[in-house]
Formats: structure tokens, C-alpha cells, sequence
């Protein structure tokens, strides 16, 4: 009949004003992100300051955005001197991270980095060869896993 | 001229008035993105279309040229964000035919039960816009809820909810986690089919919406054919070509579904095949969590692949139409051509002939029928 | 096979290509347009038209199915100091966009396509960006 | 004329245009609450209790906001068209009763009154579309025009069934012959076609083709911004409470709620049920289209709308107290 699909309509919506709201009240009540959401870029480090990396490169050749910025120590090639990310060229694909091969990378949930200043999207995970407050403390200093298993060449 | 129009009645012949050019977009309430229309108005009837793309224009296949094969994934995330994993698919696909690669049965099962929900959330997508052109802000609000679900499934266990960068040559980048799967399985059984059914009776019964869509820029097979339109648009109009019966690839073959089709090819059947096919991919999707096999979810694939010398053109059922993908590769390691053959680039390209004629508000109806996505057209 | 990919060639004075992953069919130019019409008359439905730049010549290759889980590659080569062919706008009127993007991306004109504009770049656009000539900022900068 | 009469009616009129203003302000929060529980969210929330004070916010945002008038508009009807609009709507309450007698002016046509200042609202629209020297709105306009006087033919053939039942023009009167039993109940009919056209000339969902924002922009208002904009608004929303007027004193029974005593009371709770009734309408319909509205109005309501005043033609001559 006519205008059955008209209270079908009314019906649905009537109920649904009545019912419960589904909002995340947002800067009231934060959410909590799956641990594998990335978000922002840190990197592990141990608490006397010793970040993970062993600057080898891998991130900084894999990135397809040119986001990362790592200076080695011309003596240890093994140090980096500085760690530098450009959040706001980020994709956050999450390349960087999965090929570390020392896991030294690792994805933050915290999401609320908004700025008013191009300039501060950039941040140092290592500055003057000590990890700075940006980075993930952990106790282990070895890697979690052994080096990641799909060997191959790097890029250039 | 509007004389010539089988639209316009012959009484109206003395009445000619001077047509106006309207510029529909780029910036427009319900161009869904920059979709430019420039329209030819006699009245409210449109005389002639001329759609005006480009807009969103970001040159991905030269950057593809200029990355990695594994770089070229971010890229292609970014092509029809709306259905993600379905270009990833494609993609993979493509790259495997080319090097060779093999892909382990989980990891089959896992591709095909992440492109089936992606094709709902799409279609979800599609509906709630579909509500929004045609004047009703319920449908989209409505649409949302059981789409923000299953992305919350994704974020869990790709780490993204839009750009997962997931699938990988070979395989996929991570197992799910089976708690994941199980609450997914739950919602897809009950939750989402309740508010399937709640779309139904908001919009699919109602009246006014049918007399919007019935008859409305009907299209045959052969035409269909002749303008390169794929996908849900060309099972509205009686075909039954769907790539992933016609070239199984994934584990489509064996599961129990069947390809949506309708013979009417108006508005209406387009708008009916995509809320069926919701259900299918529910169904599909469903029973991949049920069958998945244990195992391996990845092959050893070099982290710099250089794929031998040599071309590959791969068709893939995309939530929007044939989506393919021709890479040829010269064996270093990035592509020497990096083509996408969008569906809706295809798809949109028949709104000329599909929109002669209709009014300014008939118009956005068929256009919401196509299911466009700018960043895949634009590229 | 539901087309006789030698014959067609054949009468089309071009050669069937088995190297590749699926069959091509390289025709000089002077026969594109009447291939695809002995195709279209035969039940071939198009999928792609695209062009491929191997910096001497210009290929232009398009996809067609022959059936539903069949496909052929068709291929003409153009030389570079002429990129004009035939449009198979005739043929598949949904090649229109398809041509309109080839000519946008690679400056292969197509002779009877009733509107050969650009279609993604603006109309002002100077070069064919798809071209391996045409360079990227960063490559400019460093040459 | 008397001053003191003079002075009442001054007072009076000052009075209604304040209450007119609360009403804009209650409506515009309470649509937001109303259709965002539809949508399943709470609607505004963070100024103030629940997002009281939300209309405010958008009032003061609405004032600062620059007072842009395009380049080719034409600035005496761009000004005009709101006040135009908005103008009748404000005198059509002139003689909407709230109480028994209790109205600026309950004259003896005021039905007719009401309708008068209706057809008037339309010029208001059109002149709002046409200045703003914008297709758009040229679209819109066209569209307001036709709607709105396709729209009116069916409205007061039924307003003549209830004239034709309650023997009198006097709203106050017509009320009154609903102490026992409401017209709606009578003309149930007649109810349902003046309830699709009080909706239609109030230009609201599913029938707002002037400003149709998923087709064409913004409609009517595309140009509009600032205070130019929110007398828009004020028109919109104040035509609203005339329709909605209208349907509680013609047909559900004004100040009358049987078995209790009448009161003012009902009148505004009616109001306002039948405002909210018509705002759930629009949290769920999709909109019409335009040629099946024109349609809609002249080969269904008005032949309907014609066959219910014979309805009640034949019925208040065969019983009494019809």
C-alpha cells in the first residue's frame, strides 16, 4: 500500500531518537587506540638514554616520503649523531618500522600532536646522540627478534 | 537544441527560452569531491553535460615510477581510498603474475575476507552519499556506524583504518589476531545485517525515494559495453560478468555466493545490486573467518623486488568496476610504466549520456548512483 | 579461444607476441583501427588504452577481452617524430576519455576522436608529463 | 483613536517580535537536539547545558560576520528580499489567537488574514533568489515561486471546509467549535492534505526545494551572510510557527484538550509537538523532486483537497453540529 514505506521510515527514525546516542564525546572521554594503530613515530630506547638504532639506514633509504633524516657519526657508523622525523610529509604506512631490522622503531598512540607551527611537526628521536624525550623507554637493550628475516638488498 | 530533445514535449517547442551554463562544482555540496559538471540548462533540463575532471590530479603513476615496487603500496592505498584493499590486492596481483611470486592459503583467505568487508564499508560509503544527494542526512549518519566497525577491525589488526599499506607481494604483512576475528564474526552474523535491515526500511521501501530512482537514466548492456562500464553499474543492466567468477583468483571459487545482478539497469537496479551485494560480501566475508585455514601468511620475497623484464595487465573486481592494474617492468626496481585502469574513471565517463535530459535534481541521483571516487579518476 | 589470434593478425598484416604473460597482437597503425573493428565485429569487448614510452618510439597499447576470462593485448608502435594514429572512437565510444588521456599524458594524437582535449592536466599544460623526457622537479634540479 | 489603545497595541506588537526572536532561538536548538538523536547523536553539547546556548553562539557569529553583498547583486532587493519575507510572517501572528480572544487583533477574517500574509512570503523568496545575481538561486527562486503558490490552491480549499463546518471566519471562533470534538477527528482528510501543504509553504524537508543544499548549493540564500542570512532564517523558522499555528487552531483543537480545561497551555505544547513532528520528518525522508512535487500538488492534492470540501459541503448540511 501506499505509504507503508513512509511509516516504515518513521518507524525506524522514531525508534532511533528514543534510543541511546553513539558519539565518542571526544575531548571528554579520549579513545584508546589498538596497540597497532601507528600514529607517530618514536623509537625504543633504554633508560640511560641509548636509543636502539644502530644507524643503519634502512628506514631512512625505505621511506617513500623522505621523512626521516638520520646523521651517522663519521667515526662509529654504527651511531647516529641525530634522528630527525618530518611528521608532516608522514603517510604513516608503517615501512620504516617493519623493516627496522634491529626493531628499533616502533609507532606511538598517542594522536594529539596538532600544532599551529609547520616547523614543530618536525622532531628529533635522537639529538647529540642521546634519544630525547620523544622516544619509548624500554629495560631490554637486545632486540626482540633477530634480525628481520627477509634479507635483500637495500635500495641505491 | 531543445526542440530536438525527446524529452521535452513538442507543445513546449514555442516556448524556447535561452538555455544557461551552469558550473556544477568543483566545489559543490554533493560533487563528492572536485567533480566539475559543466551543464546546459533549458529551465531545469538539462541539454548537454560536459564533466570536467582533473582536479585532484596528484600524477600518481609518474611518482610510481620514481619508487619502489614495495613504495608503490602507499600510493595505490591512496587511489580509490574508499576501497583500499582492493587495490592492494590488484596490485599484489599484478606483481605476483609478473615475478612469479606465490602466496600461502591463509594468506588467500586473508585477502579475500579483508577485500569483501572493504567492499561493504565502500558500499556503506555509497549509500550514505546516495542519501545525501538525494536531500536526507539520515542515511550517511546511519551508514556510518557499522562502517566506523569494522574500521575499528581494521585499525586493530592493520594499525590503519584508511591506508593500511597491508597486503604484500606474497602474502600479507601480519597474522589477525583470533579474538579480532571472532568479535568480527559476530557483528558481521548479527549487527550489520540488523542494520541492513534498518536501511531497508529507512530508504529502500520508502516511496519518495522510489519515485526518485524508478526509470530513472536507464541503460542497456550494449551500451554499457560500448561506454566501458563495469562493475555493480553493469550487473544492474542484465550482465553477469564479474571478475571474480569469470577469472577466480583469491578463494572466491570456493565459497558459497553468488554475483547480484538485476535486469531493470534504471537508478533503482544500480541502487538494489550494491545493497544485495552488502549482504553477499557479509556472507563471503563470513564464511572466510569460519574456513580460514592455519598457516603461513607470508612468502620470502626480497625487500628490493626486481621483478624480471616484461609487462602484465591484471583485472580485478574492485568495489567500483574492473579495476586494472598494467605494470611493465625493464627489471630494475621500480617500474618502468605504472597504469591503473580506474572503474570510475570508466564509469563516470558515461554520465554525458546518461544525465541528457534529466533535470538538475534527477541529475544528482544518477550521479549518485555511480559511485565515484575523484582520487581514483583523477589519479 | 574464441578468436584466432593468427588469423586476425594475419589479415591485419601484423604478428601475434607469445612472449609476454598474455597474448599481443602487434599491428602497424595503418591497420589499428580496422583490427579493432574485425574485433568489435567478432564480440571483443574493450577494457584499457594506455601508452607505454620506450623513449624512441611511443607504444600504444589497449586491452580487450575476447571472452569473459580471456585476454588480448593489442599493440601498435608509434615513431616519435609522429604520434598520430587512428581513433577507435568509432569502434568503442568508451574509448573516448580513455584516447582523451593517452593524448593528455603522451601527445599521441588521435585522428577522428571527436574531442581531443586535455582531460586531467589544464588546458595551458605545456609538455606530456607520462613522457620519460618530461622530468620531475627534484630530477631537474639535480641535472 | 484612542492612545491608550494605541499604546497597548504598540506594547503588544514589541512583545510578539521578542517572543518571535525566543521562538527562532528555542526551534534552532531544539531541531539540532532533535535531529541529532535521530542520527544517533546527542547534537550540540558543549556550550552550555546539552548545548543550550548554541543559538546564541550562532547569533553572535552570525553578527560579526562580515555583511558581504556581491558585486552584480541588485543591493535594493538583495535588502529587501528578507524583510519581505520575513515581514508577513511577523503580521500573520498579529492575529493568531493564544487564549480565547487573547490577540493582537482577533478580527472576524483573520483566517483569511492568515493566508493573505502567506501568498506574500513567496515575493519575499523570490526577490531573495533573484538579487543575489546567482544562478543558483535564480534556480531556486523559480522553484519557491512555483512551489509555493502550487502549494497555497490546495491549503485553502481545505481552510474553506473548516469555514464551511464552523461558520466563521474568527479563528477564536473556529477554535471554539472544537470544544468537544476536534476537526481532525471530522475532516481527517482534510487534516493530512493541509498538513503536506503547511509543510510545503513552509518550505521544510521533504519538500525544501528553494534551498535544496544537495542540489542547488544553498538555494535561495547562496549569496546570504551575516545577520542578512540569520533574517533568512528568522523568515524560515517563523513561517514555521504560522503553519504549525494554523494546523493547531484549525484542527487539533487550539486551547481545547478534552476533558481537561482549556488553556494556553495546550495551544503552545500542541505547537510545539506538531514543530518537532515536522522536524522528525525531515531527520528521515529523502527529497522530492521537483517536478513530482508540482505534480503531487496539482493532480492529487487539489483534486482531493476538492472532494474533501464536498465532503464536508454535504455532510454539514445533512447533520447539525456538523
Amino acid at each position: 500500500m501506499f505509504g507503508q514505506g513512509l511509516l516504515k521510515g518513521l518507524s525506524v527514525t522514531g525508534r532511533r531518537m528514543l534510543g541511546k546516542t553513539e558519539c565518542d564525546m571526544y575531548p571528554y572521554r579520549k579513545r584508546v587506540l589498538p596497540p597497532k594503530s601507528r600514529i607517530f613515530l618514536s623509537m625504543r630506547a633504554t633508560p640511560d638514554g641509548k636509543a636502539l638504532c644502530n644507524a643503519c639506514l634502512t628506514c631512512q633509504q625505505g621511506c617513500p616520503d623522505n621523512v626521516i633524516r638520520i646523521e651517522q657519526d663519521p667515526e662509529d657508523r654504527k651511531r647516529a649523531v641525530s634522528f630527525r622525523v618530518n611528521s608532516g610529509r608522514c603517510t604513516f604506512c608503517g615501512i620504516c618500522e617493519e623493516n627496522c631490522p634491529r626493531h628499533a622503531l616502533t609507532f606511538t598512540q598517542d594522536f594529539e600532536r596538532a600544532t599551529f607551527d609547520k616547523g614543530t611537526l618536525t622532531y628529533a628521536l635522537i639529538a647529540d646522540g642521546t634519544a630525547t624525550g620523544a622516544c619509548v623507554i624500554v629495560e631490554r637493550t637486545e632486540p626482540e627478534h633477530p634480525a628481520s628475516a627477509e634479507g635483500g638488498e637495500d635500495v641505491g | 537544441m531543445i526542440e530536438d530533445h525527446p524529452r521535452v514535449g513538442r507543445l513546449q517547442k514555442d516556448a524556447v527560452t535561452e538555455s544557461i551554463v551552469l558550473n556544477m562544482g568543483p566545489q559543490h555540496p554533493s560533487m563528492h569531491g572536485v567533480f566539475h559538471m559543466q551543464l546546459e540548462l533549458s529551465g531545469e533540463t538539462i541539454l548537454a553535460a560536459r564533466p570536467v575532471i582533473g582536479y585532484l590530479h596528484r600524477g600518481i603513476e609518474k611518482l610510481a615510477e620514481h619508487r619502489t615496487y614495495a613504495q608503490c603500496m602507499v600510493l595505490v592505498d591512496r587511489l580509490d581510498y574508499i576501497s583500499q584493499y582492493c587495490n592492494e590486492w590488484a596490485y599484489c596481483r599484478a606483481i605476483e603474475r609478473l615475478a612469479r611470486i606465490e602466496v600461502p592459503e591463509r594468506a588467500e583467505w586473508l585477502r579475500t575476507m579483508y577485500a569483501e568487508l572493504v567492499r561493504v564499508t565502500s558500499h556503506l560509503m555509497w549509500f550514505g552519499s546516495v542519501g545525501l544527494d538525494l536531500g536526507g542526512w539520515t542515511p550517511v549518519i546511519y551508514a556510518f556506524i557499522p562502517r566506523e566497525r569494522i574500521f575499528d577491525f581494521f585499525e586493530a589488526t592493520t594499525g590503519s583504518r584508511l591506508m593500511p599499506n597491508y597486503l604484500r607481494f606474497g602474502g600479507v604483512k601480519e597474522d589477525v589476531d583470533p579474538a579480532e576475528m571472532e568479535a568480527l564474526h559476530a557483528y558481521l552474523a548479527k549487527d550489520l545485517i540488523d542494520a541492513l535491515d534498518e536501511f531497508d526500511g529507512l530508504v529502500t521501501g520508502n516511496e519518495i525515494f522510489l519515485s526518485r530512482q524508478r526509470g530513472l537514466a536507464p541503460m542497456t548492456v550494449d551500451q554499457a559495453h560500448a561506454w566501458g562500464v563495469t562493475g555493480p553499474m553493469l550487473r544492474a543492466c542484465g550482465s553477469t560478468r564479474d571478475l571474480r567468477i569469470d577469472t577466480p583468483y583469491g578463494v572466491y571459487d570456493r565459497l558459497d555466493w553468488e554475483s547480484c545482478t538485476d535486469t531493470r539497469g534504471d537508478a533503482l537496479a544500480r541502487y538494489s545490486v550494491r545493497m544485495r551485494e552488502m549482504r553477499e560480501s557479509a556472507k563471503m566475508a563470513l564464511q572466510c573467518i569460519e574456513r580460514m585455514p592455519a598457516g603461513e601468511v607470508r612468502t620470502k620475497v626480497a625487500r628490493v623486488l626486481r621483478p624480471p623484464e616484461g609487462e602484465v595487465y591484471v583485472r580485478h573486481e574492485s568495489t567500483r568496476g574492473e579495476l586494472g592494474f598494467h605494470i611493465v617492468s625493464d627489471g630494475s626496481p621500480k617500474p618502468y610504466r605504472f597504469r591503473v585502469r580506474s572503474p570510475a574513471f570508466m564509469n563516470v565517463s558515461s554520465l554525458p549520456h546518461l544525465c541528457a535530459g534529466a533535470k538538475i535534481s534527477e541529475f544528482f541521483a544518477i550521479f549518485g548512483g555511480i559511485d565515484n571516487v575523484m582520487a581514483e579518476i583523477d589519479r | 579461444m574464441t578468436v584466432d589470434l593468427e588469423a586476425v593478425a594475419a589479415a591485419h598484416s601484423g604478428r601475434v607476441d607469445r612472449e609476454g604473460l598474455d597474448p599481443a597482437i602487434v599491428v602497424p597503425r595503418e591497420t589499428w583501427r580496422q583490427l579493432a573493428q574485425a574485433l568489435s565485429e567478432a564480440g571483443v569487448w574493450f577494457s584499457d588504452l594506455t601508452c607505454v614510452d620506450r623513449g624512441e618510439t611511443v607504444e600504444v597499447v589497449a586491452q580487450v577481452c575476447a571472452s569473459a576470462s580471456e585476454q588480448i593485448t593489442l599493440k601498435t608502435v608509434l615513431p616519435n617524430r609522429d604520434l598520430t594514429v587512428d581513433s577507435l572512437w568509432p569502434v568503442w565510444p568508451g574509448m573516448d576519455w580513455l584516447e582523451r588521456e593517452a593524448y593528455d599524458m603522451f601527445g599521441v594524437s588521435f585522428v577522428g576522436h571527436p574531442d581531443l582535449t586535455r582531460i586531467l592536466m589544464f588546458d595551458g599544460f605545456e609538455g606530456y608529463p607520462l613522457r620519460k623526457s618530461f622530468l620531475l622537479e627534484t630530477e631537474e634540479k639535480a641535472s | 483613536m484612542n492612545a491608550r489603545i494605541f499604546l497597548t497595541q504598540l506594547l503588544g506588537a514589541l512583545g510578539l517580535i521578542v517572543i518571535l526572536g525566543f521562538n527562532v532561538i528555542i526551534m534552532d536548538w531544539w531541531e539540532r537536539k532533535l535531529v541529532g538523536h535521530i542520527h544517533r547523536r546527542p547534537g550540540p553539547m558543549h556550550t552550555g547545558w546539552h548545548g543550550i546556548l548554541q543559538p546564541f553562539a550562532d547569533m553572535l557569529k552570525m553578527l560579526s560576520k562580515e555583511d558581504i553583498v556581491p558585486d552584480r547583486a541588485d543591493r535594493l532587493f538583495f535588502w529587501l528580499g528578507p524583510a519581505v519575507a520575513v515581514v508577513p510572517a511577523f503580521m500573520a501572528l498579529a492575529v493568531l489567537p493564544l487564549a480565547p480572544g487573547f490577540a493582537l487583533a482577533d478580527i472576524g477574517n483573520g483566517l483569511f488574514f492568515v493566508f493573505a500574509m502567506q501568498t506574500i512570503m513567496p515575493f519575499g523568496y523570490t526577490l531573495i533568489g533573484w538579487s543575489g545575481h546567482n544562478k543558483w538561486s535564480l534556480v531556486g527562486a523559480l522553484r519557491s515561486a512555483a512551489q509555493l503558490i502550487s502549494y497555497e490552491i490546495p491549503m485553502l480549499i481545505v481552510a474553506l471546509g473548516i469555514l464551511l463546518a464552523a461558520g466563521s471566519a474568527r479563528l477564536t471562533d473556529i477554535v471554539n467549535a472544537q470544544s468537544t470534538v476536534w476537526y481532525a477527528v471530522k475532516q481527517p482528510i482534510g487534516l493530512l492534505i493541509f498538513f503536506i501543504t503547511a509543510v510545503a509553504e513552509m518550505n521544510r524537508s521533504p519538500f525544501d526545494m528553494p534551498e535544496a543544499e544537495s542540489e542547488l548549493v544553498a538555494g535561495i540564500h547562496t549569496e546570504y551572510a551575516g545577520m542578512k542570512f540569520g533574517l533568512v532564517m528568522m523568515a524560515e523558522y517563523t513561517a514555521m510557527l504560522v503553519g504549525s499555528w494554523m494546523i493547531v487552531l484549525l484542527f487539533l483543537g487550539g486551547w481545547h484538550l478534552w476533558p481537561l480545561p482549556p488553556s494556553p497551555v495546550w495551544l503552545v505544547l500542541k505547537l510545539y509537538l506538531v514543530q518537532s513532528g515536522i522536524i522528525w520528518l525531515r531527520g528521515t525522508y529523502l527529497r522530492l523532486r521537483v517536478d513530482t512535487m508540482m505534480e503531487m500538488s496539482w493532480k492529487y492534492l487539489i483534486p482531493a483537497s476538492l472532494a474533501n470540501l464536498m465532503l464536508v459541503g454535504v455532510l454539514a448540511t445533512t447533520f447539525k453540529g456538523f
